[in-house]
């Protein structure tokens, strides 16, 4: 891992920062409640947190995809390359290098998973041979897509799904991805296939990656930073091997007690948990 | 801070169940049945009863049988004028043809028709979904209608189709002057939101509701479709039936089939989706609003600013206003009015915080 | 002194091209009365309109909220609409409003016995139809040579096309030539298979009794399948401009009924564009259609509607505003003979008409004209129907309503 | 193979819980989707109060093994032998009614639901007021109702979602919505309890809660349970027996030992870095 | 056999006709799952703002009126107009309502009816009009001298137009990256959106070309029966082919017109007499509903994915 060049090289100048944001759902459910990070260039920041923190709504209101669920940033600022982007739609946000991929996979069921491809690279103008190679490009990340290629998405099973989608967003050539919990439903192996793909991309291209995930123990494995959101809030940050390291999340995001990993059955009692601030 | 919960405790799930959990509903229910009940006949005069609040009355009572079969059942129907239309013309055939029958039970057949045909109707719904579903409806609503004008013995052979109300009288007392006959939809219309409330927070509900949603769980879980889809059907016709009978018999007095047109059937959709789908309270808001909005927005252009107005320009632009006030409503909220009326609710709990 | 009379008119939506037309001609009128005789003996017209849309339940709203409009509340009610005016037939006679429905509603209401408040006036659908049936028999030359012949009807599949039905088939009996009814479904902006039918049929005429935009698409597909346009006869709502200029040249020597013609040259259309349109106070947007059918037709509205005032005038106090019931008084006893007519401009325009206590209708007849391809030439005289054959109908159909009701028709020798 | 499953789940599984029967029996099942073959001639049982995993890589069938279960998909080929019934197809509403509850990959919740009444409609198999009585809620409507709340809120209370009761389904975080999909099911109280990926898009903590409610309905009520996961760590410390499957084949089973150390499914499935 | 073949001929074509009506639909739904209410409204404001051009510019202009300038100028205008009218719907109505359920946007389509009734009588009045197009509405001479057989040359022709349309909507819709985002955009909003599909473009884009496609629906229809309100009326004929051939597909809209307009002809012809006539209100639906039953999503729909 190299982790410590690239966090390096890229602290100089903030790249996506997001300064005390608070989100309001259908103008009474406040989900955010000031919260602030930043994302350096070439960076892989995760964020982590139990269900329900606010990690897709962080993403969605980067991404502006929040007014499309009667959300609203009601405070603070997000900046992308120095300018504020909380205005922008989502198209413009594409077209600058920033696309997410939405939690739950949404892929268009009706087009086939070729067609699903193709739609990612709307905004690019490029040449038929260019579309080809991306997309051979992407079938070369997932050949099961290949496979799968003209059959619809919404009869494929869901792990293609998440693979369509990712492979959708790689289609926009983004320099940032925000990635909402990538590995659900994934066999593990292509959770790590996935996570080597994540890693590829932001050394060889220099895509910058903030990911909301769950699977912690990867994420932080991958991830050169994290925060870990409760309640809306930023309750812990650090640089990944260290919050790896941290026993509040050894025990409750890694499943680690001081002798290692529990076995589920071992685990006798659920009535307890921890909150940093609740 | 008078809108609160806080300190109201339920001690039995019974209580928990209740229409009205929290106590200023309950109030605010009661006052408001008072209201309608006990001030109204008394203050209001025969304009406001006849022009206004019956027709609201029963268009509420056919957008709430609109509602459980789209609102809950998750069914899109374009045909409920024709099933009111059924009602109507059933009705009026009962108290023709039976000799000595009491209003109500008329009525109540009327709407026992109106759910035979409704589910013959429903019958593709097994199939054929949403908008397909919505289109398929309407082979009802103009076939109900054909049907009607075509074959005279519906109209009792009269020479335009028309059918003409026999007086109500139940229980030797006639049912003339409005405010008699608004006391009479009133009660009907008050009792059939009760047990459409009922059937809404019991099983029957539930299963259409789980229907709506999503109807592979649904099966899952062991709902029958049919029995659910045909069960919304028929008591979604049933209200739309009775509803039709109370327009023939306590608002109009004489009804032509052609009455009962495709843009009946849509003003009845209307008022759902602005009232709010899937909600008792917003069969009755939607009913309102399209009821006096555009009688509001006619006194306004022609009453009062009408003279400065060209002819016709006016009676334009009241459509204008019309269609732009249901866009901006749907803006503001695309869930109803009873969900604004809900957020309102939900604000004024946590008043004077924000949040 | 003003005396009230409120308007349910529909200037939107596909009734609105009738609607702004006969609304526009009674206004105008009103509004010469008020210009040119400063009112009906010095008591000033007022109106307010209210949009319904042609919606029965906008149109009971309207009516409920005009009533009680004005001193003396709503002088009469005509809601132009078949439908409307059911649904209003039994409050008028509470609230005694005189319901005029000239050329459409209730036909058998023209029985005064038993619709003491409707007044069909002028001509109902069975006149209509049988006047249209004498008018073919002078065509072709007599009645007798009606034997034989085969008259097509194509209709509007609704209680409005199906009131011809009855009738035809009384006279077909009578005369000895058979009906082929034909429906058409609403709208009726598609009609091949009907013509192509009517084409296998070979009838000797065709009786328009349409609505809207299926008139100019009969003659439209009439023209398509050559069937000959002066074959064909309207009713009077096949016959005003709009149900000819969209049809083009397949319009030219279609024929249709009214009880009114068209034209500007009459005296009482050249006081209006004097009095009313020279004061800039007219009501159409659109002043070529002054004289239209439609216009004329509103200003015999308006012609009826002040004449009945006036007689009531006559008997209740000259200047004084009446009341509805007054009101109605005055259109039960309304007759414009001939002379009365020329003094008020509308010689030919309109028939006489005389209105008692049995007889609502009061003339029963109907001329007939031509389209030239961009105008209505009258092409008859004022043809009557069967009065006999018809009255007879009447009687028996309003004597079932009378039965249904429990209404005991009024003895009209008892009446004044 | 066979043989050792009974000491193996002898040891394996908590005291008072013991594997019984089969109950049901899958015999060469065959799917196919025009020309994807989802399932190909693949048998397994499973007994009665096991917890028995289904795993493989995406796409292999693994939710497709299960709608044919609950007669969601209709096999081509192949029977189903539940509790001695002998079938090849029939209507979801059957199988719940015999005692089959399950949830769901993609969450299929009632979306415009309350979460208890999502966990009410979970119930209705065991309530049979007509129309008519719902209509006055009256009688034995509003006993029946007030009956099952009362179970329903044992579910809840076993779940932990009490704060929840109330708000609907469709603003829930996602880990929250497969705990209330979990109530749902575990409402109708079924025999056999088919899990489709039920700790997806959980962390840690979570998942260890949802393994524990899983061990508990399975030790408490005794409830046969066919899930399917992921997580390795879960499937390797619950489970009693392990299918494996790749490509709509079957490559695998047994207990999760064997299953671990057999070298088709590494290759095909684990790969080597676990 | 004569008479069958000219009520078949005869129903077919009409049948192009319904489903250029239905086209407008298929074309927003495939392309925002909304089902455009409208569509009617539109094909009439269309044909009344073409008409109304064509009366107010010889004025303006001092051009002739009726020359082949003022045609192309009126058209020009009222193309102009549907797509000023699509910008303005997609900035003030869909904008806001991007990923709301189905039902809400067909509800505001219908506010949108309203409005476009209204805004198309307020500017040109309620007068019904003539129109026409220079194409004669008369039997083409050798078929009826042949076979005596009645077809309309403007039938004929009006349906040849249509059919090219079609073809050029349809490879469209399957074969540009246009096409393809409409479709992404009706599958699920908010993913379009996340990919960066403009939804405000496309939506701009479409609407345009639905107002393009009911001008000539407009014109054509406007010809066949004058410019007048009932051509609100076409979009009723439209439903019943867009059930058959389904949502969301082009070839489906012209092969249910076909269909439809056929069936519909024969039957009121053969049928009709039986059970008193006028049937045709009610027997496209009906047939429309028993296609459904063997195919729920039409003939060439889009399936509906429900899978767990
Ligand atoms: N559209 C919405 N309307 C109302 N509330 C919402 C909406 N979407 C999310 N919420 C609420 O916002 C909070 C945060 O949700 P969010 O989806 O951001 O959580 P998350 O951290 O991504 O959780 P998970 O890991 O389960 O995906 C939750 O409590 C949820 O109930
Ligand atoms: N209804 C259907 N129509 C067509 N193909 C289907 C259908 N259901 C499943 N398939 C196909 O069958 C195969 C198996 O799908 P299934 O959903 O069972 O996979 P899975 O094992 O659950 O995968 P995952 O772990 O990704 O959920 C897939 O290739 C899928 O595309
Ligand atoms: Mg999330
Ligand atoms: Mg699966």
């Amino acid at each position: 891992m190299n982790t410590a060049n690239t966090t390096a090289a890229a602290s100089a100048a903030p790249y996506l920062s997001v300064n005390n944001i608070e989100v309001i759902y259908d103008h009474v459910i406040l989900v955010l409640k000031g919260v602030s990070f930043e994302v350096p260039q070439g960076g892989i920041v995760a964020l982590l947190g139990a269900n329900g923190a606010g990690k897709s709504t962080t993403l969605k209101s980067i991404s502006n995809l929040l007014r499309a669920e009667r959300g609203d940033v009601t405070k603070g600022s997000i900046e992308f390359k120095g300018a504020r982007v909380d205005q922008m739609t989502p198209n413009e946000l594409v077209k600058r290098g920033v696309i997410q991929v939405m939690e739950g996979r949404h892929c268009f069921g009706h087009l086939t998973i070729e067609e699903n491809l193709l739609t990612g690279a709307y905004t690019r103008s490029i040449s038929r041979g260019e579309l080809k190679d991306s997309l051979e490009k992407v079938y070369h990340y997932f050949p099961r897509l290949k496979t799968r290629r003209s059959s619809q998405a919404g009869y494929t099973s869901g792990g293609e799904q998440q693979m369509c989608a990712i492979g959708r967003a790689l289609m926009a050539k983004p320099e940032m991805i925000l990635l909402d919990e990538p590995s659900m439903g994934l066999a593990p192996q292509i959770v790590e296939e996935i996570f080597e793909i994540v890693k590829d991309l932001n050394s060889k291209e220099r895509v910058s990656f903030l990911l909301a995930e769950q699977n912690t123990m990867v994420a932080l494995r991958y991830a050169d930073f994290g925060y870990i959101l409760e309640n809306g809030r930023v309750v812990m940050e650090g640089a990944a091997k260290d919050l790896a390291n941290n026993e509040d999340v050894k025990e409750f995001y890694l499943g680690l007690s001081g002798e290692g990993r529990k076995s589920f059955r071992e685990v006798k009692h659920y009535r307890r948990r921890k909150r940093w601030l609740s | 801070m008078l809108y609160r919960e806080a300190g109201q405790f339920k001690a039995s799930y019974q209580e928990d169940a209740q229409i009205f959990p929290i106590r200023q509903d309950r109030i605010g229910f009661i006052a408001l049945m008072a209201f309608f009940f006990l001030v109204v006949p008394m203050v209001a005069d025969q304009y406001w009863l006849q022009a206004i609040l019956i027709p609201t009355l029963i268009f509420s009572l056919a957008a709430l049988g609109l509602n459980i079969l789209t609102g809950y059942a998750g069914q899109l129907s374009l045909g409920s004028a024709a099933f009111m239309a059924v009602g109507a013309f059933a009705t009026y055939n009962f108290m023709l043809r039976v000799d000595g029958i009491p209003f109500i039970v008329a009525v109540v057949l009327g709407g026992l028709c109106a759910a035979v045909v409704g589910i013959l109707f429903g019958l593709p719904s097994l199939r054929i979904k949403g908008f397909y579903l919505a289109v398929a409806t309407l082979a009802a609503q103009f076939f109900i209608v054909w049907a009607l004008v075509k074959f005279p013995w519906f109209s009792n052979y009269s020479s335009s189709g028309v059918i003409s109300a026999q007086e109500v009288n139940i229980l030797g007392y006639a049912f003339v002057t409005p405010e008699a006959k608004y006391l009479l939809t009133l009660v009907i219309v008050t009792v059939m939101a009760l047990i459409a409330k009922n059937m809404v927070r019991s099983t029957t509900g539930r299963k259409w509701m789980a229907v709506r949603d999503m109807d592979v769980a649904a099966e899952v879980i062991g709902i029958r479709l049919m029995r659910t889809k045909l069960q919304a059907f028929a008591v979604s016709s049933f209200y739309c039936g009775v509803a039709g009978a109370l327009y023939a018999y306590t608002y109009l007095g004489t009804v032509e089939p052609e009455g009962f047109n495709l843009d009946l059937s849509f003003r009845i959709l209307f008022m759902i989706i602005i009232g709010g789908v899937g909600s008792i309270m917003g069969s009755f808001l939607g009913a309102a609003f399209i009821v006096l909005l555009p009688i509001f927005l006619n006194v306004v252009l022609h009453s009062a600013v009408g003279a400065a107005l060209p002819p016709g320009f006016g009676s334009s632009l009241e459509l204008m206003i019309f269609g732009a006030l249901i866009i901006f409503f749907l803006i503001v909220e695309p869930h109803g009015m009873a969900r604004l009326w809900q957020i309102a609710k939900e604000k004024l709990r946590l008043w004077p915080f924000p949040h | 002194q003003e005396q009230f009379i409120g308007l349910p008119s529909y200037r939107v939506g596909p009734y609105a091209a009738g609607g702004s037309g006969i609304y526009g001609g009674w206004i105008d009128y009103m509004q010469l009365i008020n210009q040119r005789d400063g009112g009906i003996n010095g008591v000033k017209l007022t109106w307010e309109e209210c949009e319904t849309e042609y919606n029965n339940a906008r149109g009971v709203e309207c009516y409920e909220r005009l009533k009680n409009k004005g001193a003396t509340g709503n002088s009469v009610f005509q809601p132009l609409s078949t439908g409307i005016t059911y649904s209003v037939l039994e409050k008028v006679a509470e609230d005694k409003i005189p319901l005029v429905t000239m050329g459409y509603g209730r036909t058998d209401a023209a029985d005064g016995r038993v619709f003491p408040w409707v007044f069909p006036l002028i001509t109902t659908y069975w006149s209509q139809a049988s006047a249209i049936v004498n008018y073919i028999a002078s065509k072709e030359g007599g009645a007798d040579k009606l034997k034989g012949k085969k008259i097509g009807l194509l209709y509007h599949d609704s209680a409005y096309g199906k009131e011809s039905h009855a009738i035809m088939d009384k006279l077909a009996a009578k005369h000895g030539f058979t009906v082929e009814k034909i429906a058409v479904a609403h709208p009726g902006n598609e009609q091949q298979s009907q013509w192509l039918q009517i084409r296998q049929m070979r009838p000797d005429y065709v009786v328009l009794w349409g609505w809207g935009v299926m008139n100019p698409t009969a003659l439209r597909t009439a023209a398509r399948t050559g069937f000959p346009r002066d074959k064909m006869i309207g009713v009077w709502w096949s016959g005003a401009e709009e149900d000819t200029v969209p049809a083009g040249d397949a319009a030219k020597g279609f024929t249709a009924a009214g009880f009114n013609v068209a034209g500007a040259n009459y005296p009482v259309i050249k006081d209006i564009q004097q009095h009313v349109y020279g004061k800039n106070v007219g009501n159409m947007e659109d002043k070529s259609r002054v004289g239209s059918v439609y216009y004329n037709r509103g200003v015999v509205h308006g012609i009826i509607t002040v004449e009945a005032i006036r007689t009531a005038q006559e008997k209740f106090g000259k200047g004084k505003p009446l009341t509805g019931e007054q009101v109605r008084w005055g259109f039960e006893n309304l007759k414009i003979d001939n002379a009365r007519l020329s003094a008020l401009g509308a010689d030919g325009f309109m028939p006489e008409l005389k209105v008692s206590c049995e007889d609502h209708e009061g003339a029963g007849v109907v001329k007939f004209q031509q389209w030239d391809g961009a105008k209505w030439n009258v092409v008859s005289d004022w043809v009557s129907g069967d009065r006999q054959l018809v009255r007879g109908m009447i009687e028996e159909s309003a004597a079932a309503y009378a039965k249904e009701k429990g209404i005991t028709p009024r003895d009209c020798s008892k009446e004044m | 193979m066979m043989m050792n499953d009974m000491a193996q789940a002898d040891t394996g599984a908590a005291a008072g819980r013991r594997i019984g029967e089969v109950i049901l029996d899958l015999q060469n099942i065959s799917l196919r989707f025009g020309g994807v073959k989802a399932l190909t001639d693949i048998s397994f049982d499973v007994r009665e109060h096991e917890i028995r995993a289904i795993i493989g890589p995406n796409g292999a069938g693994k939710s497709s093994m299960l709608n044919v279960i609950n007669g969601v998909y209709h096999p081509q080929e192949g029977q189903i032998i539940f509790r001695g019934e002998q079938r090849r197809e029939m209507e979801p509403y059957m199988a719940a009614s015999q005692g089959i509850a399950r949830t769901f990959q993609n969450i299929a919740l009632f979306k415009g639901m309350s979460v208890l009444d999502n966990i009410m409609t979970g119930r209705h198999m065991k309530m049979n007021a007509g129309l008519l009585s719902h209509m006055l809620y009256f009688g034995k409507a509003q006993k029946e109702e007030i009956e099952h709340r009362k179970k329903v809120e044992e579910v809840i209370d076993f779940l932990e979602i009490q704060s929840i009761r109330k708000t609907p389904v469709g603003r829930l975080p996602y880990g929250l919505q497969k705990r209330v999909e979990l109530a749902r099911a575990l409402a109708a109280e079924p025999e056999l309890l088919l899990l489709d990926e039920p700790m997806a898009g959980m962390n840690v903590e979570e998942k260890q809660d949802m393994c524990r409610f899983i061990l508990d309905v399975n030790d408490q009520f005794g409830t046969t349970i066919v899930l399917i996961e992921h997580d390795m760590g879960v499937v390797m410390d619950i489970s009693d027996r392990v299918v494996v499957l790749d490509y709509g084949k079957k490559i695998g089973d047994g207990t999760p030992d064997e299953v671990k150390s057999n070298p088709e499914v590494i290759a095909a499935y684990l790969g080597t870095s676990h | 056999m004569t008479f069958f073949f000219e009520v078949l001929i005869g129903g077919l074509l009409s049948g192009v006709l319904y489903a250029l009506v239905a086209l407008g639909f298929v074309l927003i739904f495939k392309a925002s799952g909304v089902f455009n209410f409208a569509q009617g409204a539109m094909v009439f404001f269309a044909a009344l703002t073409f008409v109304g051009f064509t009366e107010v510019l010889p004025g303006w202009f001092g051009l002739e009126p009726g020359s082949g300038l003022v045609f192309w100028l009126a058209f020009a205008l009222a193309l102009a107009s549907m797509i000023v009218l699509g910008i303005a719907t997609e900035k003030v109505v869909l904008r806001k309502l991007v990923n709301q359920p189905p039902i809400t946007l067909f509800m505001a389509t219908i506010g949108l009816t309203f409005f476009i009734e209204g805004l198309a009588q307020a500017f040109w009045g309620a007068n019904v009009r003539g129109l026409e197009l220079g194409i004669a509405d008369e039997p083409i001479m050798w078929m009826l001298d042949e076979y005596n057989m009645i077809i309309s040359k403007f039938d004929l022709i009006a349906a040849g137009m249509a059919l090219v349309m079609f073809v050029v909507l349809a490879l469209m819709f399957q074969y540009t990256r246009v096409g393809r985002a409409l479709r992404a955009v009706a599958d699920d909003h908010q993913a379009a959106l996340s990919v960066g599909i403009p939804l405000k473009h496309i939506w701009a884009i479409v609407w345009g070309v639905a107002g393009f496609v009911a001008l000539i629906a407009g014109l054509i229809w406007g010809a066949r029966s004058g410019v007048q309100f009932a051509l609100t009326f076409t979009a009723l004929k439209a439903l019943p082919v867009l059930i058959l051939g389904g949502f969301t597909s082009v070839p489906g809209a012209i092969l249910g017109g076909l269909i439809i307009g056929a069936s519909e002809k024969l039957a009121e012809v053969y049928i009709g007499p039986f059970v008193g006539g006028g049937i045709e209100s009610w027997f496209p639906y009906i047939l429309a509903m028993f296609f459904l039953l063997i195919r729920p999503e039409g003939l060439f729909g889009e399936k509906h994915i429900d899978r767990v």
